[in-house]
This record gives C-alpha cells, structure tokens and sequence, in this order.
C-alpha cells in the first residue's frame, strides 16, 4: 500500500481536517510531514530500482488518464519538500504566534502539497493545477504578517505570477492543439518526431519557459522575490526559497529536458542563468541594509547558478543542479529561520541590528554562520561539493562560453563570500553598539542569552548538521542525486517507462 | 512611452502567436485523447456527461486540486483579512418589505436549483462548480436581501472541510478497493439514470457543498 | 455567423472600454459584460458546461465580488 | 595509518578541546598543549618515512582523496606543529583574561590541523579543501579581537578567496583534462601538455600563493591582518600560514611541473621565474621601506613578514643547489626568528595593556631582560648577523645571486637587508633602549609560560645558525624528492666543494674578536648613566610627562621616502572594491518597485525569446 | 473575409488575452490591473476550448441517443476549463482582498505609489 500518491492525498486529507481542529491546527503540518517523510523515504530504494508510475481514476493506461510518476528525481525532490516542510513546520510552531494562526498552518500544508504534487505528476495540467495551488497559498502566506510591506508584496507576487500562470496556460493550450494530449510523456514521444522546428513548438516553449520562470525567478521575472521574501514571515521566506522557487526550476528543467529536449536551446538557458546569478549576488552585495532582502536576493543568485547547470547540458551538470538544488534548500532555509528569530529578537531587519548577537544567540549565529558558508561553497560544508561539481561539469563541458561562464560563476562566489562575510562579522567580531537598542520585545534583558526557543532551534540544528554530514559524507545523498540526474536526462527512458513502448 | 513599449512587446508576441496558430486550425478535428472518452466515457464510467466523467474520473485528480484552491482562497482571504473586521451595522440600510420577502422566498429556491444542477451533473451539463456558484449565489442575494439571516461562518467552514474529507476519503477508499487513487469503486448503474456512474454524483455533491460554501464564505469574508 | 462576429466585436469593444473607464464601476460592469458575451461564445462553442460556469461564477459572483472591493475601497481612479 | 591519526587527532582535538572549555578552562588548556604536543610526536615519527594512502573516496567525482608524507611535506608539517604547540603554549599565559576562549582555542587548533592538512595531502582537491577551511577559520580569527580587527579580516577572506577560486579553476581544470587529482599522477601528465596551458595552470594558481604570501602588488591583506590578530596567532600566521604560498608555489613549480617544463616557459628573455624574480625583488624593497616607516611594533613585523617573503622565493625561483637551499632553510629560518619577534611584541602588549605604538615604549630592557635578549636574537636573526640562522640562509641566497649573474636582483636583496638593519634597530631601540617611561616603572618581566617559547626559539634561532647542518639535510632531501640537485652539507655548513661555509670557524672568528672587544672595552673608562632631565633640561624643572622619548626615529629619512611608499596597490583594490559596490547599487535599481515594471519585464522576457525564436 | 471567419474565435481569445495584458502593463490602478488579469484568464479559457472545437460539433453529452460521437467536440478542454475558471475566481477573490487592505494602508490603489519595497 506503499503508493506514492499518499504523499500528495495524506496532506491533503489533513489539510482539510486542520479547520475543524481549531487550536490544534499546528500539529497539522509536522504531522502530515513526517507521514510524507517517512513514506518518502521507505519508497526510495524501491524506486531507485525502477520507477512507479502511478495511475489515477480507474486505472486506464498512461495518455488517458492522470499518472503520477515516482521517479528518483521526484522521489528526491518530495523527500527534500517533506525534510525542509517538516522542519519548518516545527519551528512554525513556537515562531508563529498571531495572527489567523490555524489558517496558517493550513495553507502552509497544502502549500507543500502543491510542490509535493508539481514534482511528481507527470500530467502536464495536473502540473498546472499544483502550480497554482502552490504559488495562490503563497500569495496568502506572504501576506500573513499583514503589514504594509506584506501586502504589497503580495500584490506585487500575485501579478506577476498571475500573469505567469497565464503564460503556462497558454503553452499548454498550443501544445494541446498540437498533440490533443496532456501527459508529459506523450507530449515528449509526439515532440521527439517533430523535431523542434514547428514555429508553434518554439512559441510553445517561450511560453513556458517565462511562465515557470516567474516562479522559478529566472532574471527579469524575479522582481516580485526580493519583496516577497523579505516581507513574509521567516518561515515562508524559508518555505519560497528552499521549496517554491526550485519547483519553478524543476519545471523548467522538467519542459526544457524531458518535453522538448531543446538541446541548442541549452546554452541560452546556461546564459540566463548567468545572468541571473550576477544580478542576484550584486544586488545582494549592494543590499546593505535588510537582511532578509539580502538573502532574497541571494537565492535569486544561487538560483541562476542551478539554472547555469541545468544548462550545461550534461550529466555532471544536472547532478551537480540538482546537488545544488538540495543543498540550496537546505541552506537557505536555515539562514532564514535563523534570522527570523534573530529579527524577532533584535525587532529590526537591519543588518547593523545583528551587532554582537554572536553573544547572545550564540546556536542561532553558529547556525546561520554554517548555513551562510555552505551557500558561499566553503569546505567541508554541503555547498562545496555541489559548487565543484558544478564548476567542474562546465568545465568538462569543453566549451569555451562555459568555461567564461564558470569564471562569472567564481566571480559570483567572491562576491558572495564579500556579503555573507559581512554578516558574519557583524554577528560576532562587532560589539553591539547600543545595549538598549538591541532589546525592543519582550523584555530581553540585554547581557543575557536570549537564545530562540528549543522547538525552533531544534530544527535548524538538524538543518545544520545535515548541512555539514552531506559535506562529509556526500554519499548521503549523491546516490539518490545520480539516479536522478540520469533519469532527467534519459528522455526515452521516460517516455517509455510511462507509455509503456519497448 | 510606458504605452508604446508595451505596444511594440505586444504586437512582437502577437506576431510569435500568429505563427504558432498556424499549426493549430481553427475547427479541424485534432482530439486524441479525447475520443476516447468520448468512445469509452459511459462504458468506463457510467456517465453520460462526457466533461462530468472526465473531470471527476479520468482527470479526477485535477478537480481535486481546483477544490483545493478554492480552499486555500477562502482560508487566503481568512488571513489577508484577518482582524480588520467592518462595523456591521453601518452602511447597510435594511431592506424594503418587497426585497425581504422576495428573497426569503427565492433563497431557498435557489439553493434547489444549484443542489438539482450538482446532483445531475453525470447527465445534464452542470456540475458542482455550476451548483456551487448558483448556491453562493443565493447566499449573496440572502445577504443583499436579509442581512440578519445570515448563516454563521463556521458552518461554512465545516462544510468546506467535510466537502474536501469526503473527496479524499473516497479518493483512498477507492486506492484501497479499486487499487486506484479515485478509482470507480461503485457499480455503475444504468447510464442516464440518477444512480449511475458510481461515486461521481457523490463526488459532485462534495464539490457542490464545498464550491458553496467556499465562494459563499469568499463573499461573506469579502463583505465583512 | 455575423452573431459570432458581432458578439467578439462586442467583446472587445467592451474589454476595451473597461481599462478607459475612469469610473471603476463602469469598467466592472463592462468586465461583467465581456464574461458574460464570452460565456455565450462558449454556449456557442458547443461547451453548455464551461458557459454555465462562466455565467454564473465568472459573470455574476466576479463581478459581485467587484463590487464589494471596489465599495470597500475607492470608486474612481486617480 | 598514521596520517589519519594525525588529523583526526588534529582536527579532533580541537573539538574536544571546545567542549572541554565548557566544562572547565584548565581542563581545555591541558588538552590544547596535549594535543598540539602530540601532533608534534606524531610528526616528528613519520621522518623520512614515504607514505602515500587514499583515505576517502568522494563517489561522484570519482575522486580518492590521498594523504602523503614525503621530505615536503615533513619539513612544513614539523613547522606547522612546532609553531602551534609554541603559541598554544604562548597563549596560555597570555590570553588568560580574554573572553571565549573556548572558540579562541578551537580556532587555533583547528587552524593549525587545517595547515597540517594542506601539506600531507596527497591530492589536489583534498589540498584545496584543507586550504578553504585554512582560509576561513584563520578568518574567524583574525576579526577575533574585533575593532579594527574585522576590516583586516574581511579584507583578507575576500583576498583569500580569490586566490583559492582561481586555484580552484585550475584544479578542477586539470581535472577535467586528465581525470584525476593524485599529484604525482598529474605531474607525469603534466609532461606532456602544451605551452600555453602549462602557463595558464601556472599563473592561475600562483595568484592563489601570491595572495596568500603576500607578494607586492597582492600583498595589502597582510600588514592589517598580522598587525590586528592577537599576538600569538600573528606568530602562526606570519611563521607557517603565509609560507603556504612558498609550499604552494613550490609543490605546482617542482613537484607537478618540474625543472624541465619550467626553463621551457620563456617568451624572448621574460620568463615566469624572472616574473616572478622581479615580484620577489620589488616586495623585498617595497616592505623593508615601508617597515621603516612604522610606528607599531607588530605592523613592523608584518612588513618584515612580507619582505622576506621576497627572498625566500628569490631563493626557490632559482633552481640551483644553493638557491633551492637557501630560499627553503629562509622558510624555516624565519619561521622562527619572526614567530620569536611576534611572541616579544606580544610579551611587551601583554605587560604593557595592549601599547603596540613603539614610540610610547622605551628602556624596557632593564624591566624585561629576558624578552630583551629574545628581540635581539630574533632582530640579529632577520638582519642576518652571522651566529644567527638568517645569515646561513641570506648568505645562500646572495651567493646564488652573484653567481648566477643577477647583479639587479643581490641589489635589491642588499637593500631590503639595510632597510631591516634599520628597522630592526629601530624596534629594539625604540621599545627597549633609550629612556624608560614613567608609566612603565614597575612593569614586570613576562610570565614564565611566556618566555618558554621565547627562550625555545632563541636557542633555535642559534642553533641553527651554528649548526645549520642539521635543518638543511632535510632540506637536500626534498630537493632529492623532486630530483633537483641537492646542496652537500656538513653539521657546521656547507663543505668546500659547494661553496665552503662553515660556522663553526665563523663561530671561533666571533668569539675571538668579542673577547678582543671586550678586552679593549675593558680598559676604556665605564660609562655613567645619567638621567634625562640631568642631561638636557639645563637643570629646570621639566614635568615628566612632557619628556621627549624617542619619537620619530629616522625622520629625515622617513621624510624623504614616505611620498614614494604610498600603498598604490591597496588603494587600487580600494577603488576596486569601492567602483564594486557603486555597480552592485546600481544593478539592484533594476528592482524599481512598480509592479507595472515588473511586468514590462515578464512580457519582455517573452518578446524576447520568441524573438530570438522567430528570428534565429 | 474568409479568414476572418475563420479566425474569429481566435482574434476574440488573443484580442482579450492583449488587451488584458496590455492593462496590466500600463494601467496604475489595481483594481484595473485586476480586470485585466480576468481579461486574460477569461481569453485562456476561450482559447482552450476554441482549440477542442470540431466545425459543426455537438456537446459532448449523451443526452439522447442518436448522437454522433464522431461530430463531439473535444470535453477535455472543457473541464480544464471548468477548472481554470475556478482558479481565476481563486485568485481574483485573493487580489482583491489584498487589494482592500493595501487601501486601508496606503489609502490609495495608484500602484505608482505603492512601492515603498524596492531594490
């Protein structure tokens, strides 16, 4: 009865429960996650041998009806939604506290849903539809602060994205006039006869391509990701950065890989991501003053770096995306629930604010110190490896616009050393500059510790250790992150594992 | 100039679309996937509305999620409204005597109505979106005629939520009967009967409750 | 056939004056119109299914909702 | 075996020695010096002794990671850990009063093991993990002290940063060519491959150890950095850390490319080695000058730090028997003098509540004799006085000037050495001769936990310089390592056939002419100290604190150079950094705030594409 | 001519589709904006089942017998448009409650004065 479609049907099912449970709403999320986690994880050697496709309504063969495809990519991706879901949803808590808090944890939930769903249909609209449900709860959480800036964020996001959803709308409706069919794999057999050269084709993939990058923050379509994350609670920024915005690249990586197989189309996409990674991290160097804009902008840089190996083309460069993609995930989750509490305490997003927190959070700056030298690619942390076998995929690549391109992604790296440098020494080396300054909530007696609660450090502790164990021992995940990465780029393989053509 | 650049990026994807459109003509017939449905539909499910049997059962599982996002705007405008509730009594007048009686005397009708147009989505075109609105609808016109009559907000919200349970629950009752997440697990009956096509009318019920009482709350949140 | 035409010229006849209307009212009601010619099209278009939806969800609660906002908010545009 | 031991104990050990701190601070004292004493044992083992073991096998790139021991490695890897146990030792004493000391601790230990790691790597990217973690962790302690400490530390992890990015460019590179990472498995490949790429590995990767010995023009982190560290890690950092640029240059120059290979490398009479000849010669002139403008004890040394820097690789860059010999025995050689030097000026902060400004100093030699001594022993060390182990080394490096024909080069190194003569005269005059101040009357000697350090190094420091055979067998070992001709020694020196330099004569000439001196000194008339005021105030009063001490040593001479010895670098990288931020501002007004704009951009994106699409 | 009547169903969809986009881009109110986001659901939703449309079709119900399958237009546009419709009022009834709280905050919609988060 292990099927992988409980992963999407439990939390759906509890999600719906969570009104009627008033106050015990909260235990919804960590619940339905740990069910999701633990499923996720028993699946993993069972789909590491061949994939489970997953038929829906009456069980009708693949084109006919919805199929969910548990492959290693989905499979790791749903276990990276359900590990950073679940933790988040710990720390969520004891971190949220007012506001329409039973509606939180709903939405959250079946904002989790959404990306567990996105990754594992295998239905192009099915896609759609999860699409929507994770990017609408997203709207809703970005505004849950309800303050001014919340709101017009989640305005801003809710345009934007709007519009973007339009545009995957629109692709699907080309392809459908095209192919008269939805699944993936179908769209893919029928594409691989055409041939990419059908002006409808290449409108097709515009469409999709910008439509998912709004979500995805490619460059220009990311404005709405810096407001959004700097202005939704920690917990959501953690959430749209470590989860929502690397569904939006699986999509790409998913339209651009298995539904169209652009391979000349790679380079641009390797350029975009290029593209992005600078804007990001120069944005970011040049935000001084909000942390959380800060670190916004500096997913919008580490996701141009995945978009840059997705790109490459090759093996190496898909495993090293997605080995970047995870420890991206993990990282920048856990810089964000480190300063969420961090901001509580300080009751400021200035940067200058964090002066000599080292002091009085001491676990909560340790954490965030891993997590900020992870993202900047330091050994013997996570984002080491992903970095070096990113570099050295598009170094193999044996291309000289690569290899321009993976001395931008270096430049990056400084640029992104100079930042998170900056943090961590205003985190430890600077003594806070006013005492008085620094308390403004409740009662923090200045000299003490005010270190965050457990059930919000325990998580992030957990999200710290993972951090520095795949760093050590990456074998922890590169298994898993080989077999997807072969799965991604095997098109045939997935066009006949699911149409079920030998 | 704002108008003029967006004049010119428009007309450049126009011209992109009018090249797509080529390959897709207008009218010609271009269904696959859908001829099976249309061929196998009242064989396979049991209904007669072909769009009923494939958005409740071939792709049940987008319905699923569509509720799923009326779901999470009614509980999105929960939050993004959350404490910033309306003096209630000002700005609305009460209601001629007409209005009054007018509505009392249609609500109930009305709800009927979207309940006969959800009940026999497998058959006549309709369906729980269509019931759903048309009962919210009732509920708005309830609001506009009878403010006092209104119904509480936690009834919506039980409604909402057993609406979703029962889909899912049918949803795993059939992944553990039929082996299949939504799986028909119920006879099929006699095709253009009212009990035909198995859970589908139960399905639609749920999606007409629930569509209801989510698009009613939407309003009753809008309104506060 | 000339029904068809007339109504899409409607259409975007109405869709158009709703973003010059500087009476947000007047637009929402034009905006009503243009789903609702649309849900004809759809009647039309041999999809009663997706019309009776558009009617009644995209017509009538759309625009209901509209208003709401638009009462709760400000009426004209700057 | 015994290598994993070495870092699990190293890397381990400093764990342990964190945790230990919360519990209770003696505990982690004791194992601070129990663990940095065993890596010295366990060093000190492996002598001589050829190990080569993969102990890690990274499974998506296919790579082993290797741990090795030769004569290379040995040699820095004996540095390494004397170096630390002398400054965990030092520390104890003086960083008593400080404040988390726990991390102090664990930073330094883990510093240290990092070191370790970069020399007994037997790979290349398992080299340039143990180098990131050496660049960050020596990072957290730099900024330790806070202040101005934190300028200096960022500004050296960003420069660091570079230099490891572009040695990562070009392991992976070599990677991606030849498949491995194994260092003697890239050197047989190296063999073979063209010019260009030759030049490209080479120059990439000596940026990385340039930065990081701090060669001119690369050179701005490290008088920030040396003089803002506390006292005892400015030690490590100036005695081990930054020659990790020497090991690096040495290891990519000899181990991987080889002699052959090397002499290939010249476009007309510009060849890599006169590069970097040249780099060595300005840096050893450009510091020793700017030293000699200094008014703070430890930032003296840290240009000292740089300038001899100069030598060493002027030393290396020539591969002949003496060059080789003498720029590696200066590695060592100023290893100890300048870890000696930082433990003084750290010994005179420490009892003195942090004055490092020598011009407040003065006649603390009758106060502090014992650090006296050292200061002069390690000054005697760096100028090169002969009994002293510089002078063997120096003498080396001359030599192989003069005989080589590099009349500019013997030039510049005689003038870095007068500019250290004047220095090194000035920092033992400034701090210990002269008058005592009124404030520093009752100051006491440093404790004894600090002068064991001190007084380890000044025997070493004559040691060697008496005995220099017993460094530089090791040292012809490494050259038989990379099959360069090794320099034949004697325990006194080095024998006729290869120059002839026997200390033990120097030594007997010395002591000769002392006791001469001291016999004529004898008979001349005593000298009598008298005070100050006596002396010059023309008997009225003069308040005490209006006396002049020695201030503005050299003016004149300061005077006349100072215009010339404008940073001109750091204030490029000033600038550079400066132009960075104004861009990064800019590019982030992209994000104007106007969702209209926002989705302007989507819409253009679009066009765009099927632009592109349409049209291509 | 022939083209036009052709094409009509598509001038209509795509009219709506730009006009709705081009609202979005140039106009300042939000509420505006917000019309022009259901224009361009609605002009989606046209296009869809415009695309599942057979020339001469029948609605794809078996409501008396003697139906031609054959001359059925295609049903699954219509139920994913019967879906799209519902997330088009999903996120129209979310912009606008945004939309009523940013005024209770900004006092205004002019989306030219709500951008106090930029860069």
């Amino acid at each position: 009865m292990l099927s992988p479609v409980l992963l999407i049907a439990i939390p759906l099912g509890f999600s719906f429960l969570a009104p009627l449970l008033k106050k015990g709403a909260k235990y919804i999320p960590p619940i339905a996650m740990l069910f999701n986690l633990i499923l996720s994880i028993l699946l993993v050697p069972q789909v590491m041998r061949k994939p489970i496709i997953v038929l829906l309504g009456g069980g009708w063969p693949p084109p006919f009806c919805i199929n969910l495809v548990a492959s290693p990519l989905g499979i790791l991706l749903a276990l990276l939604i359900s590990l950073v879901g679940f933790l988040v949803s710990i720390y969520a808590i004891a971190y949220i506290k007012e506001g329409a808090t039973e509606k939180y944890h709903t939405l959250y939930l079946l904002l989790l849903t959404g990306a567990t769903g996105i990754v594992l249909t295998g239905d192009i609209f099915n896609l759609f539809v999860f699409f929507e449900i994770l990017c609408i709860s997203s709207y809703a959480l970005v505004a849950y602060n309800g303050d001014k800036h919340g709101l017009e964020s989640a305005v801003k996001y809710l345009i934007q994205g709007s519009i973007g959803s339009s545009f995957i709308l629109i692709g699907i409706a080309l392809l459908y006039g095209l192919f008269g069919t939805l699944n993936m794999a179908d769209i893919a057999n029928n594409i691989s006869y055409h041939s990419l050269q059908s002006p409808t084709l290449y409108v097709a993939l515009a469409f999709f391509i910008t439509g998912f990058g709004v979500e995805g923050a490619i460059f220009p379509l990311n404005a709405w990701l810096p407001d959004a994350h700097s202005s939704a609670p920690s917990t959501i920024s953690a959430i749209l950065s470590g989860i929502a915005i690397k569904t939006g690249v699986y999509a790409i990586a998913r339209v651009t890989y298995t539904l169209f197989s652009a391979k000349g189309f790679m380079i641009f996409i390797a350029t975009i991501g290029i593209i992005t990674l600078l804007i990001g991290e120069m944005s970011a160097l040049g935000q001084k003053k909000d942390i959380k804009r800060m670190l916004a902008y500096s997913s919008i840089g580490q996701i141009g770096l995945i978009i840059f190996a997705f790109g490459i083309a090759t093996y190496y460069g898909i495993f090293g995306a997605l080995f970047q993609l995870v420890n991206h995930a993990l990282a920048k989750s856990l810089l964000f629930l480190a300063s969420g509490y961090m901001i509580y305490r300080v009751g400021s997003k200035e940067l200058s604010a964090f002066e000599g927190l080292g002091k009085k959070m001491p676990l909560s700056s340790l954490v965030f110190t891993i997590g900020a030298f992870s993202l900047i690619g330091l050994p013997p942390f996570a984002g080491f490896m992903s970095k070096i076998s990113i570099i050295s995929a598009g170094i193999k690549a044996n291309n000289t616009a690569l290899f321009v391109f993976v001395i931008i992604v270096l430049f990056a790296t400084i640029i992104e050393g100079c930042y998170f440098f900056r943090v961590v020494q205003n985190l430890y080396f600077k003594k806070s500059r006013d005492p008085a300054h620094n308390c403004v909530r409740d009662g923090c007696p200045t000299t003490q510790k005010s270190e965050m609660p457990i059930s919000a450090l325990i998580p992030i502790i957990i999200l710290a250790l993972l951090i520095v164990a795949i760093g050590i021992y990456p074998r922890l995940v590169t298994g898993i992150i080989e077999s997807a990465a072969i799965g991604l780029m095997d098109k045939v393989g997935y066009i006949h594992q699911i149409l079920g053509i030998f | 100039m704002r108008k003029i650049i967006s004049l010119i990026l428009l007309g450049i994807v126009c011209v992109g679309i009018i090249f797509a459109l080529y390959s897709i003509p207008f009218g010609k017939d271009k269904i696959k996937v859908g001829k099976h449905y249309i061929y196998n539909g009242i064989k396979e499910t049991g209904a007669v509305n072909i769009v009923t049997s494939v958005v409740l059962n071939y792709r049940g599982f987008d319905t699923l999620g569509e509720v799923t996002i009326l779901f999470i705007a009614a509980l999105g405008l929960g939050v993004v409204l959350y404490g910033k509730k309306k003096k209630r009594k000002e700005g609305l007048e009460p209601a001629s005597l007409v209005l009054y009686t007018g509505c009392r005397f249609l609500f109930p009708l009305i709800l009927l109505f979207g309940a006969y147009i959800f009940i026999h989505g497998h058959l006549t075109p309709g369906g729980g979106f269509q019931g759903g609105a048309i009962i919210a609808s009732g509920f708005l016109l309830s609001y506009l005629g009878c403010p006092r009559k209104w119904i509480s907000k936690e009834r919506f919200n039980i409604t909402e939520s057993l609406g979703g349970l029962v889909f899912v629950i049918m949803g795993l009752i059939g992944l553990t009967i039929g082996g299949y997440f939504l799986s028909n697990f119920l006879p099929k009956g006699i095709a253009n009967t009212l009990f035909s096509a198995g859970i589908i009318p139960i399905l639609y019920c749920a999606v007409g409750f629930k569509v209801g009482a989510e698009l009613a709350g939407i309003i009753y949140n809008m309104i506060e | 056939m000339i029904f068809v035409f007339l109504l899409v010229f409607l259409m975007l006849a109405g869709a158009i004056v709703a973003s010059i209307f500087k009476d947000l009212m007047n637009s929402v009601i034009a905006m009503a119109l243009v789903s609702l010619i649309a849900s004809i099209l759809f009647y039309f278009l041999q999809a009663p299914d997706v019309a009776m939806a558009e009617a009644s969800i995209g017509a009538a609660l759309t625009t209901a909702i509209f208003i709401i906002a638009i009462r709760r908010t400000k009426r004209h545009e700057e | 075996m015994i290598l994993i031991t070495i870092l699990l104990i190293a890397f381990g050990g400093a764990f342990v020695t964190y945790l230990a701190g919360k519990i209770s601070g003696k505990l982690r004292n004791i194992l601070a010096v129990l663990v940095s004493l065993a890596l010295v044992v366990l060093i000190s083992l492996i002598y001589r002794r050829e190990i080569s073991r993969e102990y890690y096998t990274l499974p998506f790139l296919n790579l082993k990671l290797i741990l090795m021991s030769n004569p290379l490695s040995w040699f820095f890897a004996i540095i390494i850990a004397g170096i630390g146990l002398l400054s965990i030792l030092y520390s104890l004493e003086y960083m008593k009063d400080k404040e988390r000391l726990d991390y102090y601790y664990f930073t330094l230990l883990f510093i240290n093991a990092s070191m370790l790691g970069t020399v007994i790597s037997g790979d290349l990217l398992s080299f340039f993990i143990f180098w990131e973690i050496m660049s960050w962790s020596t990072y957290l302690l730099i900024s330790y002290k806070g202040g101005k400490a934190i300028a200096a530390g960022l500004k050296y992890i960003i420069m660091s940063i570079i230099g490891s990015l572009a040695m990562l460019l070009v392991i992976i590179s070599l990677y991606s060519r030849y498949g491995t990472m194994e260092i003697s498995a890239i050197a047989s490949y190296m063999q073979t491959a063209s010019i260009g790429y030759t030049l490209f590995i080479l120059i990439t990767s000596s940026l990385s150890f340039v930065i990081i010995n701090a060669f001119w023009p690369l050179h701005t982190w490290l008088p920030d950095a040396h003089a803002e560290a506390v006292s005892p890690f400015s030690s490590v950092l100036s005695a081990v850390l930054v020659r990790k640029g020497i090991y690096g240059l040495y290891l990519f120059m000899y181990v991987i490319l080889g002699l052959n290979i090397l002499n290939k490398l010249h476009v007309g009479f510009i060849s890599f080695s006169s590069v970097l000849c040249g780099i060595g010669a300005v840096t050893i002139v450009f510091a020793a000058f700017t030293a000699l403008v200094q008014e703070d004890s430890k930032r003296i040394l840290a240009w000292s730090t740089v300038g001899q820097g100069g030598y060493m690789l002027l030393g290396i860059v020539f591969a002949t028997a003496s060059g080789m010999t003498g720029g590696m025995f200066h590695v060592l050689n100023h290893c100890i003098y300048i870890a000696l030097l930082f433990f003084v000026a750290g010994a005179i902060e420490h009892r003195t509540g942090g004055i490092r400004n020598i011009n407040e100093l003065g006649g603390l030699i009758k106060r502090m004799p014992v650090t006296f001594i050292a200061a002069l022993v390690g000054i005697s060390g760096l100028i090169g006085i002969p009994l002293t182990n510089g002078f063997v080394s120096k003498w080396l490096i001359y030599k192989t000037l003069i005989l080589g024909n590099h009349p500019f080069l013997a030039f510049a190194a005689f003038v870095g050495t007068w500019g250290t003569v004047l220095y090194g005269y000035k920092f033992i005059h400034n701090i210990f001769l002269g008058q005592l101040p009124e404030k520093y009357k009752h100051i006491k000697e440093a404790p004894l936990l600090m002068q064991l350090p001190m007084i380890l190094l000044t025997v070493t420091v004559i040691l060697f310089g008496v005995l220099p055979g017993i460094p530089l067998r090791v040292i012809s070992a490494i050259q038989r390592q990379v099959a360069l001709p090794p320099l034949q020694t004697t325990l006194f020196g080095i024998p006729k056939e290869a120059g002839e330099l026997n200390m033990i004569n120097v030594l007997f000439a010395i002591l000769i002419s002392c006791f001469i001196v001291w016999l004529l000194f004898r008979r001349a008339a005593k000298s009598v100290p008298v005070q100050q005021d006596d002396s010059y105030a023309a008997g009225s009063y003069v308040p005490k604190e209006k006396y002049h001490y020695t201030v503005n040593f050299y003016n004149p001479l300061s005077k006349m150079i100072t215009p010339y010895l404008r940073d001109v670098a750091s204030l490029f990288y000033l600038n550079i950094a400066r132009g960075t931020q104004r861009v990064c501002n800019i590019i982030r007004r992209v994000y104007v705030g106007e969702v209209g704009y926002y989705a302007m951009y989507i819409v253009l994106f679009l066009a765009f594409l099927i632009f592109i699409q349409m049209f291509f | 001519m022939n083209f036009l009547s052709n094409n009509i169903y598509y001038i209509g969809c795509f009219g709506l589709i730009f006009i709705g986009l081009y609202i979005v881009l140039t106009k300042k109110n939000l509420i505006k904006v917000i019309i022009g986001i259901n224009f361009i659901d609605t002009g989606v939703n046209l296009f869809l089942i415009t695309i599942g449309y057979i020339r001469g079709g029948t609605a794809p119900i078996f409501s008396r017998p003697g139906l031609n399958p054959e001359r059925m237009v295609d049903p699954i546009p219509q139920a994913l448009v019967l879906t799209t419709i519902v997330i088009g009022v999903s996120v129209l009834a979310l912009a606008l409650s945004l939309a009523i709280r940013l005024y209770h905050h900004y006092g205004t919609l002019n989306l030219r004065k709500i951008r106090e988060l930029k860069w």
